[in-house]
C-alpha cells in the first residue's frame, strides 16, 4: 500500500492533465463505473493488479475537484464517492473482529472484478463489431428466387408488432378496465338497488348474508365482493334512516331490519 | 491469355487480378446483386483492367450441370437455380403479408389475457371483432379454442398455440414482457392514461399473474 | 405440388437420388434463399431418403475458396459472398443504422452472458439501460426474449438470435470471439457482491452455467 502512495505522489504532469480533461468531460462518462475504469487506466497496470485504494483516492479527488469547479455531479457519482470513502476506511483500518460484514479486501476485490468485467465486455464488443458483417462485408442472395408455381399467402408479424399492438391498446385514452375484473365484482350501487327492492319485507332482524344475490355465495372471490358491497349498501340505508343494523359481538352475524316507524 | 498480359501494362499501373480471381469477383457480384448485371457494369465494378466477359465464360463453364446456372437476361447476366430443380423451390413462393392491425391487436390480447372470450376482446379493443379476424388467426394456427367459460352462455375462450410461441420465438406465453417491462423498454408511453393512477398498473399486473397462474397458459405449454 | 407427386407416385420405392444429384439440390435451395435453411428443412424439401447433411459436406468443399461460400448459422446453412470481396459490393451495401456505444455494449453483454436480465446488464455496465436501447436491438431482431429467470420477480431474460449470428458470421454463440478466454478468466460469472444475499444469486449461477454448459447456446438458436 505504501507503494501505491508513492506512485500517487509521482503522478506526472500528463496524468494531471488527464484528470483535468476528465472534469471537463464529465458528461462523456457513462456513470461512475465507466469513470473508475478510465481512472484505473492511469495506473497503467493489469486490472487484476490494480490498487483499489489508490483508485478510490483518485475518484474522491475527482469528485472533490468537480465540487470545487462547481460542476454538478449526478447522484450516482456521489453515491459511489460515499461508498468508496467507506471502502477506503475499511482498507486502511485494521479489521474489527466483531464486524460481521464483508472485509475491505473482499469489497475491493469485487470492485476490481467489476472493472475488469466491464473492460472485458468493452473489448468483446469491439471485437464483435470488428467482425465481417452481413450487408457490409459479405452478402446474402440478392434475388431470392421467385418461382411462381405455388402461391400460398401466409401472414406474419414480429414479436415487436405484437408487443406494440398491446402497448397501444393499453395506453389508449379511453382506457377501460378489463371485463374479467368487472364481472367478478358487485358494485355498491348494484347492491343498494337490490336492497331497496327487498327491504320492504324485512320486518324481522335478518342476517345481511341472506341478501347476497343468487349465485354469489359460492366462489370466495364473488362472495367477498358481494358481502362488501352489500354491507356498504346497508350502511348507506342506515344513514338514510331506512333500516337499523346490529351486530351482537365481533365477527357475529350482521343483522338488519326495516325501521319500525318508517 | 498472352494477349491480355501484353495489354495490361498499358491500361493501368496496377496489374489486373488473375483471371481466377476475377471469376470469383463476378461470382460474388452476380450472387449478391438484386438485378441482372451487364458486362459493362461488371467491368466498372471490378478492378481496373479486369475482363468480365472472360471471367463470365469461365464461371458459366464452372456452373455447367450444377444446381445453379449462369443465365443471360437481355444484355445482362444473372444466376438462377437449374430449371429441373424448380420443384424444390415451392417454399420460396409463399407470399408473406403483414397481419392487419385488427388481427395483431386481437392476437396480442389473446396472448396476454388468455383464456379470453370474444366479448372480452371486444371490451379491451373497444370495437367488435370481425369473424374473419378470429378465423384468420385460427387458420394460421396461432390461436385455438380453450375451455368454455363457466359464466352465463358458457362462451368459448381463445388461447395461443405452440405454433404461436414458435413463430414469435417465445419459450412460453409467460415470457411475454409485462406492461412494466414494455414501459421500461420504451415500448409503452410512460405517462399513465388519463384518469388512471398507479393502482391501474398493479391491477393489470395482478390480472396477468392471475391469468398465467391459471389453467390457460399452463395448458398450452405442456 | 400435385405434379411432383405424380412424377414420383411411390417415392419410398425409389432409391434416393445419387449423392451428386442431392448436392445439386442442396445447392439450388441454399442458393435461392436469402435466409439460412436448416438441415431438417432441406431434408423435408428434398426427395425421400436424401441425406442433406452428407450433400452439404460435399457442397461446402466445392465452394471452398470461391467467391461465394457455404456458411453455418446456428443449425442452418446459408450461402454468403466471401468477405474479402466486400469491396466490390458498395452497391449492395445496406445502410446500417449506427448503433450507439450503449447499444453495442448491451448487445455484447447479452451475447456473452445470455440469458441475461436487464438488471444484470445494468450491473455490468454500471448504468441503467436507457429507453430504446433494448428496443433497437429487438427491432434489428438481434436479440429476443429468453426464458424468465426463476428468481423473485421472475424477470425476463434476453438472448441473441439466429439473425445476430448470421449478421456477424458466427456459427453459434459459442464461437463469439474470446468467449473461452473470458470464461476461463471468470469474467462471465455472475459474482454476487460480497455480503449480498446468496440464495437467489446461486440460482442465477445455475441458469448461466446451464446455458453455456452445453445445450443452452445451441438450443436457443435452433
Amino acid at each position: 500500500m505504501s507503494e501505491d502512495f508513492q506512485e500517487d505522489r509521482v503522478a506526472p504532469v500528463a496524468a494531471r492533465l488527464a484528470e483535468e480533461a476528465l472534469i471537463v468531460d464529465v458528461d462523456g462518462f457513462e456513470g461512475p463505473l465507466d469513470l473508475l475504469l478510465t481512472l484505473s487506466r492511469t495506473q497503467k497496470v493489469d486490472l487484476r493488479k490494480i490498487s483499489v485504494l489508490q483508485l478510490a483516492e483518485q475518484y474522491l479527488g475527482f469528485v472533490e475537484q468537480a465540487r470545487r469547479l462547481r460542476i454538478e455531479l449526478a447522484a450516482d457519482y456521489l453515491v459511489m464517492a460515499a461508498w468508496l470513502a467507506f471502502l477506503k476506511s475499511r482498507l486502511l483500518l485494521p479489521p474489527d473482529p466483531a464486524d460481521e460484514g464483508p472485509s475491505g479486501d473482499e469489497l475491493a476485490a469485487h470492485l476490481a472484478f467489476q472493472l475488469e468485467r466491464l473492460a472485458a465486455m468493452r473489448e468483446a464488443a469491439a471485437k464483435l463489431m470488428a467482425r465481417d458483417q452481413k450487408g457490409r462485408d459479405f452478402f446474402p442472395r440478392g434475388i431470392p428466387e421467385d418461382v411462381t408455381r405455388v402461391r400460398r399467402v401466409t401472414y406474419t408479424a414480429s414479436l415487436l408488432d405484437l408487443m406494440q399492438a398491446y402497448a397501444r391498446l393499453r395506453t389508449r385514452d379511453e382506457f377501460r378496465p378489463l371485463v374479467m375484473d368487472r364481472d367478478r365484482i358487485l358494485t355498491m350501487e348494484q347492491a343498494l338497488e337490490r336492497l331497496r327492492g327487498m327491504i320492504g319485507f324485512a320486518g324481522e332482524w335478518t342476517d345481511i348474508m341472506c341478501y347476497l344475490p343468487e349465485g354469489w355465495g359460492g366462489d370466495p372471490a364473488l362472495r367477498r365482493s358481494a358481502t362488501a358491497a352489500t354491507f356498504a349498501a346497508t350502511l348507506e340505508l342506515v344513514r338514510e334512516g331506512a333500516i337499523e343494523i346490529r351486530q351482537g359481538e365481533t365477527f357475529a352475524p350482521i343483522q338488519i331490519r326495516k325501521r319500525g316507524d318508517g | 491469355m498472352a494477349e491480355e498480359h501484353e495489354q495490361e501494362p498499358r491500361e493501368s499501373l496496377f496489374e489486373a487480378p488473375p483471371l481466377a480471381e476475377q471469376e470469383r469477383m463476378v461470382e460474388a457480384i452476380l450472387f449478391a446483386s438484386a438485378e441482372p448485371v451487364s458486362v459493362a457494369e461488371l467491368n466498372a465494378r471490378m478492378p481496373h483492367g479486369a475482363d468480365a466477359a472472360a471471367a463470365l465464360e469461365l464461371l458459366r463453364a464452372r456452373y455447367e450441370g450444377r444446381g445453379v446456372r449462369l443465365v443471360k437476361v437481355g444484355e445482362a447476366w444473372a444466376m438462377r437455380t437449374a430449371p429441373d430443380l424448380g420443384f424444390l423451390m415451392q417454399k420460396e413462393t409463399v407470399e408473406v403479408r403483414k397481419l392487419s392491425r385488427a388481427a395483431i391487436e386481437t392476437l396480442a390480447i389473446i396472448a396476454y389475457h388468455q383464456p379470453v372470450t370474444r366479448a372480452e376482446i371486444e371490451e379491451i379493443r373497444g370495437v367488435s371483432v370481425s369473424r374473419g379476424t378470429i378465423d384468420q388467426l385460427l387458420e394460421l394456427e396461432w390461436i385455438r379454442f380453450g375451455r368454455r367459460r363457466m359464466t352465463p352462455g358458457r362462451p368459448v375462450t381463445f388461447v395461443v398455440t405452440e405454433a404461436f410461441l414458435d413463430h414469435f420465438g417465445l419459450e412460453s406465453a409467460r415470457d411475454l414482457p409485462g406492461l412494466k417491462e414494455l414501459r421500461a423498454a420504451g415500448l409503452l408511453d410512460s405517462r399513465p392514461p388519463p384518469g388512471a393512477g398507479t393502482p391501474e398498473e398493479g391491477e393489470e399486473d395482478g390480472a396477468q399473474d392471475d391469468m398465467f397462474g391459471g389453467e390457460g397458459a399452463g395448458e398450452d405449454e405442456s
